[in-house]
């Protein structure tokens, strides 16, 4: 191992579990609130299931809001919004709120496509069963839509990661704020393309990890 | 059972239904034959209003569907089994959950559902596809996914969207005997869509003739009954070789 | 009136009388960051255009980038930096870039939202300091100057927070974007900041401030320009702007003991 | 023409196509028959191969498509027509857009083109359909715009996996009419997978029955022609109050 | 309208240019190449049309390693390459590259997965007709998918209007920058506030654009 990794390990492992804790928080709201979100997306749209004008708009709005937002001034401006609910605005804890949040907005863009792409006769079928809202969802459109869901959710980690580079703002850390302190800004250009080499390596991990379980999932 | 009263259905300009009545009985099984086109498919999902209908009513069971919807609709429409044209599987469950999830959504005890599934497939040989995917199957075996997905539930009413249309004569034969016999032995009400002269022919009492959307005739007729044929390749080198007649092209 | 704008230096007036002949105008790019610097830049702009100098600012948004361009000769000077910054620069990067006015300090201090005095902070608080390697060093420094803290030795090119060797009150140091400092002052007990960021809070070092680091250090921010350039007239001609009455009644009067003038 | 040559195929460990040799006479129509999932459209899809053998040999026009790929496969395959089981029809263009592609790609000349896309359109009666798409079309209409799309290029050989499933007897045998004439006309050699003992019977002049991935027989025989059908719904009526026999359930 | 808007009127114009400008090179790259480098990583995977591991796994990686970099160090790296083809490395032409370069990577992903929700059975149906590859792609592939691709492009766009407030590190300018600018660096919130909700309206006209479209042109 290069020595100057050697040296700094314990920072960077610091770093990475940082990276990993604000990004597991992204991934957690994305999966708990922007698959919902997303879901309701598509439900709300025109000629489908929940056909709503009002909530489509609105949750659209909303999304669009967020993404609007350049992800600093997000920060920034979710600043009393994270001290209400983590105590504090600064740190790791208090990096995962806008995390958080931009994960909702982004992954519920990529849920309402995946199930734009599910046969509307399987719908037909479930509708023709009788099915609850909550049945088509949960019984047919995820099923039908899961390997989209994986990848979609693969390639958001991946934005994901990238977005936490921007956190040392708040004092999140993790490793691309690592980069970016120790390599750019101290102008150890070595340290920091290791550090690079160890962030590809992550996200190819994911990349294949996603790729593989959407391919095995995958029955069509 | 089934009464459509004055239904019609518009796609865009199109008329697709044009004011059609009709009514099907208790325990009957009704045949709705005609050209291609000539909105057959629509007027069964019209039925379960799958397709509500832009003027008229339909009731089943004494239950306006029209005018239900919510919970009610869906309760309603549990009763009713579908078989669609294009089967609509879902492509992500194996054979086996496709029937399963029926049975789960009609609140099918847990444990007896295993139980039913398999004596599903069996209905239409295919014991041993329960664990592949429809994407794995041919033509003739969706179909069958889809003719057993429909009778699991033991429904009241099934709607047969052209259900032998990929079968082979001894398989058509098979799922006919089936069907007769849910009709027979519990008096499930069953409206068969089929261009297949002999389908009809074999099971229907009463048959309503379609054409450009509209009613042209509907027939009474006496059930011919399901003929019995021999699972057995041999059956077509001797249908091949005897000089049959033709009526059925 | 060209010829009279030029006359008064004489060395070179041979040249410009031939330069003259053919432009008149010079253009001067120079790369800067944030106010009171690009607003002196500004200030110095009509002036410049009196001398037939083209003063063009480029701002931009990172504080590694204006030495790169400046080093690529993509600008013709810059204004953001201190000298030990700038040297820091030239060391990794075998730059040579060199000081050419320093125009104000920015008085760095601590505040804190709820104590009044440095003696009040209680144990275990939180000090939010700027996260990039110079400052994290400038604020250190400036807490071990005061004796809160003691520094090591100092190894490297700057003070890390693994170079505090004594922490008596226990202080936890968090580090933040420089521009998230303000915006943490009710967030942490107290934090070490600059004027420039402790403005819109509506402080300033003179009444709010626990401690200061004063004028007495290496930090003023200094205009910055190349070796081969640096004796550029209108790199003289900008130095000398900048260093006018104008700006100085300008900091005094906009940025009492926040920017105070270093010439 | 065609010429399967001791030709295999796996799907995992399941065998669907056990070491199978066929040879079909140029200009022939041939017929396939068997029960569903007996391996019909697993051996019509190795024909031009679109399903790889696991071994074995496949030879169209005394060509080896085994041994063929890149632009000479290709080639070999514009000269093969196909009409899937399941249509696979473009859903994103209009009827006229889908013919119209196997036009452009076998490279027919761009002004004959609509010409043709209209010809094809009026051979399966759809003239009227050309700016549909096919989610606006029954499923018989479906059918049909495959295998006018099948027709359009004027192929050698046409391969034709269940091609009337959805069809009523009507429109059924217009479509045999149809293949009837450009076997006769242009020597187009024909395979049909079909259940339908009328339709194989109609047409074919060889027919092998195949069983469970083998082939159980091979026979030849006179093709009976196709029956002349009234376009009216009257048929149907006629067809229902006839006592006509069943040989075709 | 706002007196505070009127002041900086000619500023904000000139931003919107700006993130115009920088947006739009990113669309035209996003397509131009974007779109064969995601059609690319489809035709290369396993059981496709040009199943090629060798091409596949080079692709993937590449595109993986640029969307590992943290952007900002992204934008760093690429100075080298921005200055040879731009000839210089700050302004809003240079913004461009990295700009450019992040948005082949991220629309590529799109690509894909919208590619990868075309059903079989079309694509069989073009083989069998003997379409070559190209003609399986723009007269199957590419028509089949055609909603999916719309909705990916808007999503990416909105994503490039993000990565384009970052800009401002090399002098790229534009409208997000011209927020953090003044909004975080100069404490002018109100001025931030309606910038933003300028870069709300922008979004939701994207949004709206992209939706519209991609309803039209979808005939499943
Ligand atoms: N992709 C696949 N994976 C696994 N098994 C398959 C696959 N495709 C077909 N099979 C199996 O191969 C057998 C033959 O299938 P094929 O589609 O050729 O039947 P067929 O004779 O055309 O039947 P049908 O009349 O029902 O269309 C079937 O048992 C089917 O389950
Ligand atoms: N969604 C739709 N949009 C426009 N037209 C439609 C739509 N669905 C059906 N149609 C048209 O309505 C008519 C009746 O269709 P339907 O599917 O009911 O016919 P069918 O009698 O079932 O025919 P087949 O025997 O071919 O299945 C057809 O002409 C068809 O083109
Ligand atoms: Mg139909
Ligand atoms: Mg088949």
């Amino acid at each position: 191992m290069p020595e100057i990794l050697i040296q700094y390990e314990a920072e960077i492992w610091g770093a990475i579990g940082e990276t990993f804790f604000m990004v597991g928080v992204a991934i957690l709201a994305a999966v708990l609130v922007g698959l919902p979100v997303g879901t309701l997306l598509y439900l709300c749209r025109k000629d489908h299931l929940l056909e709503n004008r009002a909530v489509f708009s609105t949750v659209n709005l909303l999304v669009n809001t967020i993404r609007s937002f350049p992800f600093l001034l997000l920060v920034v401006f979710l600043i009393p919004f994270t001290r209400l609910i983590i105590g504090t605005a600064i740190g790791t804890a208090a990096a995962s709120v806008p995390m958080a949040i931009i994960a909702i907005a982004h992954y519920s863009r990529f849920v309402e496509q995946s199930l734009l792409e599910v046969p509307k006769g399987v719908i037909e079928a479930a509708v023709s069963m009788g099915a609850s809202v909550k049945a088509v969802i949960f019984k047919f459109l995820f099923v039908e839509a899961r390997s989209g869901l994986v990848l979609g959710l693969t390639t958001s980690t991946i934005s994901f990661i990238s977005y936490s580079t921007i956190m040392g703002v708040v004092g999140g850390g993790g490793i691309g704020d690592f980069a970016i302190r120790y390599g750019y800004q101290q102008y150890k250009t070595d340290l920091m393309m290791y550090v690079i080499v160890i962030m590809v390596i992550l996200v190819q991990l994911i990349q294949y990890t996603g790729t593989t379980v959407s391919r095995m999932i995958d029955k069509r | 059972m089934i009464k459509l009263r004055d239904v019609s259905k518009r796609f865009g300009d199109f008329e697709a239904i044009k004011s059609v009545s009709i009514t099907v009985g208790q325990g009957e099984i009704y045949g709705i034959i005609g050209a291609s086109g000539a909105g057959k498919s629509t007027l069964l999902r019209l039925m379960n209003v799958l397709e509500t209908p832009d003027s008229g009513e339909v009731t089943v069971n004494a239950q306006a569907l029209t005018n239900l919807s919510g919970k009610k609709l869906r309760d309603a429409r549990k009763s009713i089994g579908m078989i669609f044209q294009h089967f609509n599987l879902v492509a992500n469950k194996s054979v086996y959950d496709n029937i399963a999830v029926s049975l789960q959504l009609a609140g099918y005890p847990r444990k007896e559902r295993r139980r039913r599934v398999l004596e599903c497939l069996q209905f239409v040989g295919l014991e041993g596809f329960m664990h592949k995917y429809p994407a794995q199957l041919s033509g003739g075996q969706k179909q069958r996914v889809a003719i057993a997905r429909a009778l699991a539930t033991n429904p009241q009413v099934l709607l047969c969207d052209e259900p032998t249309s990929s079968l082979d004569p001894n398989t058509t034969a098979e799922v006919l005997g089936v069907l007769e016999d849910v009709n027979k032995r519990l008096g499930v009400t069953i409206v068969i869509v089929s261009h297949e002269m002999g389908v009809i022919k074999s099971l229907c009492s009463k048959v309503t003739v379609m054409a450009k959307g509209e009613v042209y005739e509907t027939l009474s007729m006496k059930p011919e009954g399901v003929p019995d044929i021999d699972n057995n390749p041999k059956y077509f080198v001797d249908q091949l070789q005897k000089d049959g007649s033709r009526d059925d092209t | 009136g060209e010829d009279q704008e030029n006359t008064d230096n004489g060395e070179t007036q041979d040249e410009n009388e031939e330069q003259n002949q053919e432009q008149e105008e010079v253009t001067l790019t120079v790369a800067s960051l944030i106010s009171p610097m690009t607003d002196i830049l500004e200030l110095t702009e009509p002036m410049l255009a009196e001398e037939g100098i083209d003063l063009q600012i480029e701002v931009l948004g990172d504080n590694v980038q204006p030495n790169a361009a400046l080093a690529n000769e993509e600008v013709d000077a810059n204004f953001f930096q201190h000298v030990p910054y700038m040297e820091e620069y030239n060391r990794n990067h075998d730059a040579n870039l060199v000081p050419v006015e320093e125009i104000y300090f920015a008085n760095y201090g601590v505040y804190s939202e709820e104590y009044d005095d440095i003696d009040h902070l209680p144990e275990g608080s939180v000090i939010a300091i700027a996260n990039d390697p110079s400052n994290v060093d400038r604020s250190l420094t400036l807490l071990d100057q005061h004796g809160i803290i003691t520094l090591d030795e100092k190894t490297g090119n700057y003070y890390t927070q693994s170079d505090i060797i004594e922490n008596p009150n226990d202080y936890t140091f968090e580090e933040v974007d420089l521009l998230m400092l303000s915006r943490m002052y009710d967030d942490v007990g107290a934090v070490v900041m600059t004027p420039a960021y402790a403005e819109p809070l509506g402080l300033t070092p003179k009444n709010d401030a626990l401690l200061t680091e004063g004028t007495d250090n290496e930090f003023a921010i200094t205009l910055v320009a190349r070796e081969d350039n640096v004796d550029d007239e209108a790199i003289q001609k900008l130095a000398e702007a900048m260093t006018s009455d104008e700006v100085r009644e300008f900091l005094e009067e906009n940025y009492d003991e926040t920017a105070i003038p270093a010439f």
